[in-house]
């Protein structure tokens, strides 16, 4: 029986999936089909149910509702061990390596190679390791190295290539580009391309529009926890889609404002950065202007995120750093919150929120001292206030008195960003500031970014979306091997010609 | 991350739970509170002088040292440590205010230089290494608790003092009021309870101690300076245990260099068992103190049917795995 | 499982007027000997005293006491380290006291089998070259008697006892409990039991509460140690009930000295630890010296009450008079017969009973 | 989620740290590898006792069952929890294996039952309880601690059982061999040391127990059981605390409801010690092995010069902090 045959039933069948959570419905209803070969887009804002709905598919939770078939068969997950059992793997939205073990035992999983007795071959190992690396351009990662020295986007294509590596009937996909640079979200292509070809079915979800054309066949558009369009990918485009998913038009999102390259008069200079240097950086010197926004570019690794954590005083540095003239010692966070820097952090869950907590103490906690009166809080005043917060940025939740924890990374990132826009801030570095942000959510942080720079903010932008940083900066620096190499007009700043940058300035720098 | 995950694994209705001000006071005792609910019913249907004011009088006093010293020790499991050196300081300070005391302080003036010195060491020592080092609390804590324990010894040349003419500690630890009826030490411990419920509740540093033990880096990256949070609620252990320290003596009428020997399990059983999180930031005072009064009243139930100390470990042991198994099941319940 | 009184293999010394009478008895015959003890933890005052003593007696006689103490966390183990620990530093005479003699009897086998005589507190399994004891039946008699003499109409008792497996407390409570129903003829009853079981004043006080709740009526408490009647005592004032009832303890230490002084407790049973450690002592130094010591020795508790309790020198005073080599035993009390087994003899004239 | 950033906090060279396969056998313990190895240098310059070989028999045979028992609780810490019924189990399986033996049962069947009796109730209890059913580790143990040593007592009527005459347990405790000089005791320790170090590192299995406490959920999704690999470990400890039951009553010649009595804590700090995380995932074996050697050393060096217990307690807290203390320096250096 062929696998496109029409009638045999679908490798995967899901329907009247509902899961509830208190006060949420995440889910209502949604049934969906998989077939051998098949790729599938999940589309929604940030908190329509996308994640959850595949945390069921792979027993990582229990719908409270619904029936999964599979091969016409109903199963029920107790575990997702049983789940991948069955040939169904999930990578996951929040990057989920095993930091302590080596990259190699993270890569074969419960697949080492063994000697007699099943004693683990750790040089076979290795070695197997070491192809895998190679093959999906991590040749420069030691396969017994810790993995959680690895930066983000390595760990990210680790996990994925992990999975990919066991061959599944289904895999699903949660945002696994959010982390990744150009040139890696091609080699994850042509793995799922390689993936689809062995007759595995693709569930995909990204918040990067066009990746929806790129590699799927159909697209799921959930609202609500509902099912609200479904349609094959050839008929449908990049505005139809946002308009199923959020019920309205929202256009150009990416189209950089005009008045961005307009002659402005010169503004003083709120941040100066003079011959920065640390373990990863080498002799950085950066100026950025009040109300100006400077978008660093570079090739993953090359020390954005360095920079952004020295800022804000996460690592020893020897130089200058002033703001607003005024040289300032950044010891600690603390220090550089005083001094009017705030960062918005690359990896939220770790860096940017205390999941336990709830939103309005999230939002709150640089600001406590501000919205308390004599270290004793208001709780009405800050309820109060975290609920303008909350709306200005559109956080989906039931109140702010959820805890940060429950809600989907969309709405996570916005609170982290959100909790900072409350102070008087100098200087504001953002680092990767829309990583799992929908698009309605993005034009909300673009417009947000913008609104403070115009109070008169210095902002610096990280982002690895090229049309981000194209969209939004004023100016962009390029870095490379923890050195500022260039800098360009916004408008100029295309991909070639940031990695014809950073690529001469390698050069350079191996002579 | 390995405990994130256990709590989004093993736990994901709590997750769910929290509402108003992200710890609710109610639910996460719920096992507990019936077990507790039951064992009081039964006591009243089967034992008419549980319900005696002689019999409650009793309970209180005997709660007294154990609810303050679990009040405080909430402020350092928040933060994902345990202090292990506490009943060595309760130890000490009683033989330090029996000094004071015999060498002709008033009482007030060596209650508090006692204090001052408690409060010190724990705050400069266990939370300086602690929080600002980042030395591990186990060790840390078992370090300083060997100290303090063997000073307590040395000082006291390993006899104990008669303190039965102190009225300042016999206020503390023995007397009651009200008709005789209400201790003053359990008053003592229910005002600590409540004045750090509110700090916890209602101050910026409160909620700091909840960030830092919910996720150091987040909270350090806020702005909150969580080295000195978790030096802090070290001396704030440290002062408790030290007020601890000389109602025991009051209670015990002489300062025995062996006060609180083994009592920080006692203490460390009673808040987890209250639904505080071992992996910090979660979890409240009324669970540490509702756990305190579970194990007191269940210590004093079995007591007063005359079970045998051994029959009383066994059943202890079941009544506890029962109180958290119901527990769970309530909360797979709640999950689906 | 007692005897009568007047049982010939029970022995009896009287320390009361040891401190005055006793000749200071200065043989420094043991210079350059380093004898050893394996002993308990020291927190527990009663241990305290007898290892000072013992030590204070060996320096007496120009000795080196080396002395090493249990850990309290894991006492049966530390002690037979301890104990190894003697062995492998080649002290002329070994000594311990046990939680349980008998699992000390692997390494007191060790010691011997390297010559080094062992003396042990304690009858043991493995015969050592010397075992002291204290005649704990004859104190669960002496109580009996004073309860039987005090409530002849009958009564209620509580006995407190501990919550650990001592074998010798146990067997204390065992005999306490038989001797009671004995002279009373059942008349006086054990209503109650209770446990303490961290051995301290903490640790008797909500048992002995919950105790005296249910035995409202109880005429009597008796206790295994004194720091578990001093907490009985307290918790019997809180309840208003102290009056009503005659506390019995057991050791007087200080802490017990003093708490029948100032009334806490009625009566309490001296064991005769410095007295007992000096004994344990002069016997090492003496078989170190060729001399020819006793196999077994039994000491006789004695009671003391308010009335008695100045006659019964301080610890304190006791220890000085080691110190200065004074024998706190009563001579001529002392026989020494040659039996199958030796042992010490003492009049029984030096047996003290509890004052009514 | 605390926990792991503190450790990201607290100890960013540890990242630093890891050369070569992740778990690296050496770094973690340089304080107190040093420490020791000062400690054993001024012990032999100043104590010719403690290099005779009657001194280091002494000294193996009482590192013997807390060298068994750290080497099986690593792997319960590695899955972040603790055991805190091991010395309760430890306890009963001696009755129990007394009584089987007093029974008639021959020495082999005996240890046999006993083996199989100790390892199903750790397993169905405790690891069920922890990992299938996911209720805390602290508390679970916590109980069945209470409830196994008061079956102990119970099953025993509070008195020590003769158990000289058994040539199998004597074996185990006490007994040496290779010219009396090394116990059998500390190779069957080291036997099972070595056994489990090489289940950890070369087994799919041993690697699942690093996943698990690594990452809960990570190792879930990547297909591990780690519901039955958390009971297992529990298996484990608890086979190894019935063996170490069999060596005390070798060591003590009598089978003693109390034997073990709060050795889960010196376990706990000698795995501590030696560089085991306690939010789980990190450690070897190696590092619970020479903490426990550190331990055991510290306690000979002291008694060897004769110090009072209340100067021990003094002198050992101020090792341990000195040597926690070493590491955190060296990692500060390693890291600025
Ligand atoms: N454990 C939980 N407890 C309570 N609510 C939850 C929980 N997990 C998810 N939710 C809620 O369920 C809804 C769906 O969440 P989900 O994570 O599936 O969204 P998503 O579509 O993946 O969003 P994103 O694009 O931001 O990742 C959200 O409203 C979220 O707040
Ligand atoms: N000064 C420093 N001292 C110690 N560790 C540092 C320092 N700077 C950075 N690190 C750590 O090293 C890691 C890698 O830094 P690197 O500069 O190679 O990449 P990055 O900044 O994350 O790159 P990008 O964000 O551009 O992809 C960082 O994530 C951080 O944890
Ligand atoms: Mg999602
Ligand atoms: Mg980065």
């Amino acid at each position: 029986m062929s696998a496109t045959d029409a009638t045999a039933p679908p490798l995967l069948r899901a329907t009247g999936i509902t899961k509830r959570y208190p006060g949420v419905r995440a889910l209502d209803g949604v049934a969906l089909e998989l077939r051998n070969g098949e790729a599938v887009g999940l589309v929604g804002e940030n908190g329509s149910g996308k994640s959850t709905l595949l945390k069921i598919l792979a027993g990582r939770i229990a719908p409270d509702e619904g029936t999964i078939e599979i091969d016409g068969a109903p199963v029920r997950w107790s575990s997702p061990a049983r789940a991948l059992d069955s040939g169904i793997a999930l990578i996951a939205q929040e990057v989920h390596v095993q930091d302590e073990l080596s990259v190699a035992e993270n890569l074969l999983g419960q697949q080492l190679p063994r000697r007699r007795f099943g004693a683990i071959d750790w040089s076979a190992a290795a070695r197997s390791a070491r192809e895998l690396l190679d093959s999906i351009g991590l040749a420069h990662v030691s396969p017994t190295l810790r993995t959680g020295r690895l930066s983000l986007h390595d760990q990210q294509m680790l996990s994925i290539a992990k999975v990919v590596r066991l061959r599944p009937r289904v895999a699903l996909f949660d945002e696994p580009t959010s982390s990744l640079t150009a040139a890696e979200i091609e080699r994850l292509y042509a793995m799922i391309a390689q993936l689809r070809a062995g007759g595995t079915a693709i569930v995909y979800i990204t918040h990067r529009l066009q990746e929806y054309f790129d590699l799927t066949d159909r697209v799921v558009v959930l609202r609500d926890g509902q099912l609200v369009a479904e349609s094959a990918t050839t008929e449908i485009d990049e505005n139809g889609l946002v308009e199923r998913m959020v019920g309205r038009r929202l256009v150009r999102l990416f189209e950089r404002p005009a008045e961005k390259d307009a002659e402005r008069p010169p503004r003083p200079t709120a941040l100066r950065v003079r011959g920065l240097t640390t373990r990863t950086l080498r002799g950085i010197d950066l100026e950025v202007a009040a109300g100006e926004i400077v978008g660093i570019a570079g090739q993953a690794g090359c020390g954005r995120s360095s920079l952004a954590g020295t800022l804000f005083g996460q690592w020893p540095y020897d130089g200058e750093i002033a703001v607003d003239g005024a040289p300032v010692a950044l010891g600690s966070a603390a220090r550089a919150v005083r001094a009017g820097i705030a960062l918005v952090p690359e990896d939220r869950k770790r860096q940017g929120l205390v999941l336990s907590m709830s939103i309005a103490e999230n939002l709150a906690m640089p600001s406590w001292r501000d919205v308390a009166r004599g270290g004793v809080r208001r709780p009405a005043a800050e309820t109060a206030w975290a609920e303008g917060l909350r709306e200005r940025f559109g956080i989906r939740a039931v109140s702010v008195a959820t805890v940060a924890g429950a809600l989907s990374g969309g709405n996570q990132q916005k609170i982290v960003i959100a909790k900072w826009a409350a102070r008087g801030l100098r200087v504001l570095v953002l680092d990767e500031p829309t990583r799992g942000v929908d698009v309605g959510a993005k034009a909300e942080i673009y417009r947000i970014v913008e609104s403070l720079a115009a109070e008169g903010v210095a902002v610096l932008v990280i982002s690895s979306e090229l049309h981000e940083v194209m969209r939004l900066a004023d100016r962009v620096v390029v870095m490379a091997h923890g050195e500022l190499v260039g800098e360009m007009r916004g408008r100029d700043a295309t991909e070639e010609a940031i990695t014809a940058m950073a690529f001469a300035a390698g050069k350079e720098s191996e002579v | 991350m390995s405990i994130e995950t256990h709590a989004a694994v093993a736990a994901p209705a709590r997750e769910g739970r929290a509402r108003g001000w992200a710890t609710s006071p109610v639910a996460p005792y719920v096992g507990l509170a019936t077990v507790l609910v039951v064992l009081v019913a039964f006591q009243l249907a089967t034992e008419p002088t549980f319900s005696s004011w002689s019999n409650l009088t009793n309970l209180m006093r005997s709660m007294a040292v154990p609810l303050l010293l679990a009040a405080a020790g909430t402020l350092v499991l928040l933060t994902a440590g345990v202090d292990l050196s506490i009943g060595a300081l309760l130890g000490l300070s009683g033989i330090f205010y029996a000094k004071l005391a015999t060498g002709g302080f008033s009482p007030l003036p060596a209650l508090l230089l006692t204090l001052l010195a408690g409060g010190a060491i724990a705050f400069f020592v266990n939370g300086y290494l602690i929080g600002r080092v980042g030395m591990s609390f186990f060790v840390v804590t078992l370090g300083t608790g060997s100290i303090l324990r063997g000073a307590a010894y040395l000082w006291s040349d390993n006899t104990a003092i008669d303190m039965s003419q102190n009225d300042l500690a016999a206020t503390l630890g023995n007397t009651a009021i009200l008709g005789d009826k209400i201790p003053v030490g359990i008053l003592v411990a229910v005002g600590v309870a409540v004045l750090l419920w509110a700090i916890l509740r209602y101050t910026v540093y409160g909620r700091s101690i909840y960030a830092v033990g919910g996720n150091r880096e987040a909270a350090e990256l806020s702005g909150v300076p969580s080295g000195w949070v978790i030096a802090s609620v070290y001396g704030i252990v440290g002062l408790c245990a030290v007020l601890a320290g000389i109602m025991m003596i009051g209670r015990q009428t002489i300062a025995d260099p062996n006060a609180g020997v083994g009592i920080e399990l006692t203490v460390a059983s009673a808040i987890l068992l209250g639904g505080v999180a071992l992996q910090g930031g979660v979890g409240s005072i009324w669970g540490a103190v509702l756990g305190t009064v579970f194990l007191s009243v269940l210590a004093n139930a079995l007591a007063l049917h005359g079970l045998s100390s051994n029959w009383q470990l066994v059943v202890t042991g079941v009544i506890l795995l029962l109180a958290v198994y119901l527990d769970r099941l309530r909360q797979r319940i709640g999950d689906g | 499982a007692c005897g009568s009184s007047d049982d010939t293999s029970t022995s009896a010394a009287g320390t009361s007027a040891a401190v005055e009478a006793g000749a200071a008895t200065t043989r420094r015959d043991a210079a350059g000997v380093t004898a050893g003890f394996a002993g308990l933890w020291n927190a527990n005052p009663t241990v305290k005293q007898s290892q000072d003593a013992w030590q204070a007696a060996i320096r007496a006689r120009g000795g080196t006491p080396t002395l090493l103490q249990a850990d309290p966390r894991d006492p049966v183990n530390t002690l037979i380290t301890n104990m190894d620990q003697l062995t492998s530093q080649r002290v002329r005479a070994s000594g311990f006291y046990p939680i349980d003699p008998n699992a000390l009897s692997a390494p007191t086998r060790r010691a011997m089998d390297a010559g080094i005589p062992v003396f042990a507190f304690e009858e043991s399994r493995t015969p050592a070259t010397q075992s002291v004891h204290l005649g704990r039946e004859v104190a669960a008699r002496l109580v009996a008697r004073a309860l039987c003499g005090k409530f002849p109409d009958g009564g209620k008792v509580i006995y407190g006892g501990y919550g650990q497996p001592d074998l010798t407390l146990t067997t204390y409570q065992r005999n306490v409990i038989a001797e009671i129903e004995a002279c009373s003829g059942g008349r006086l009853e054990v209503a109650a039991t209770f446990d303490n079981r961290t051995d301290d004043v903490a640790g008797a006080l909500a048992p002995a509460n919950a105790a005296l709740q249910r035995v409202p009526d109880a005429d009597a408490i008796v206790a295994y140690s004194d720091v578990t009647a001093i907490g009985a005592s307290r918790a019997a004032t809180q309840l208003g009930k102290r009056d009503q009832l005659t506390i019995i303890g057991f050791n007087l230490a200080q802490d017990g000295i003093d708490a029948v002084r100032n009334g806490q407790l009625d009566y309490s049973l001296l064991f005769p630890v410095t007295l007992m450690s000096q004994y344990v002592a002069n016997s090492q130094i003496d078989h170190v010296n060729g001399r020819r010591v006793p196999r077994f020795a039994t000491f006789w508790p004695q009671c003391y009450g308010r009335e008695t309790i100045d006659e019964l020198p301080s610890p304190a005073d006791q220890l000085a008079a080691v110190a200065e080599g004074r024998s706190l035993l009563v001579e001529p009390a002392r026989q020494v017969s040659t039996s199958d087994r030796e042992m010490v003899r003492t009049a029984p004239s030096a047996l003290t009973e509890c004052p009514l």
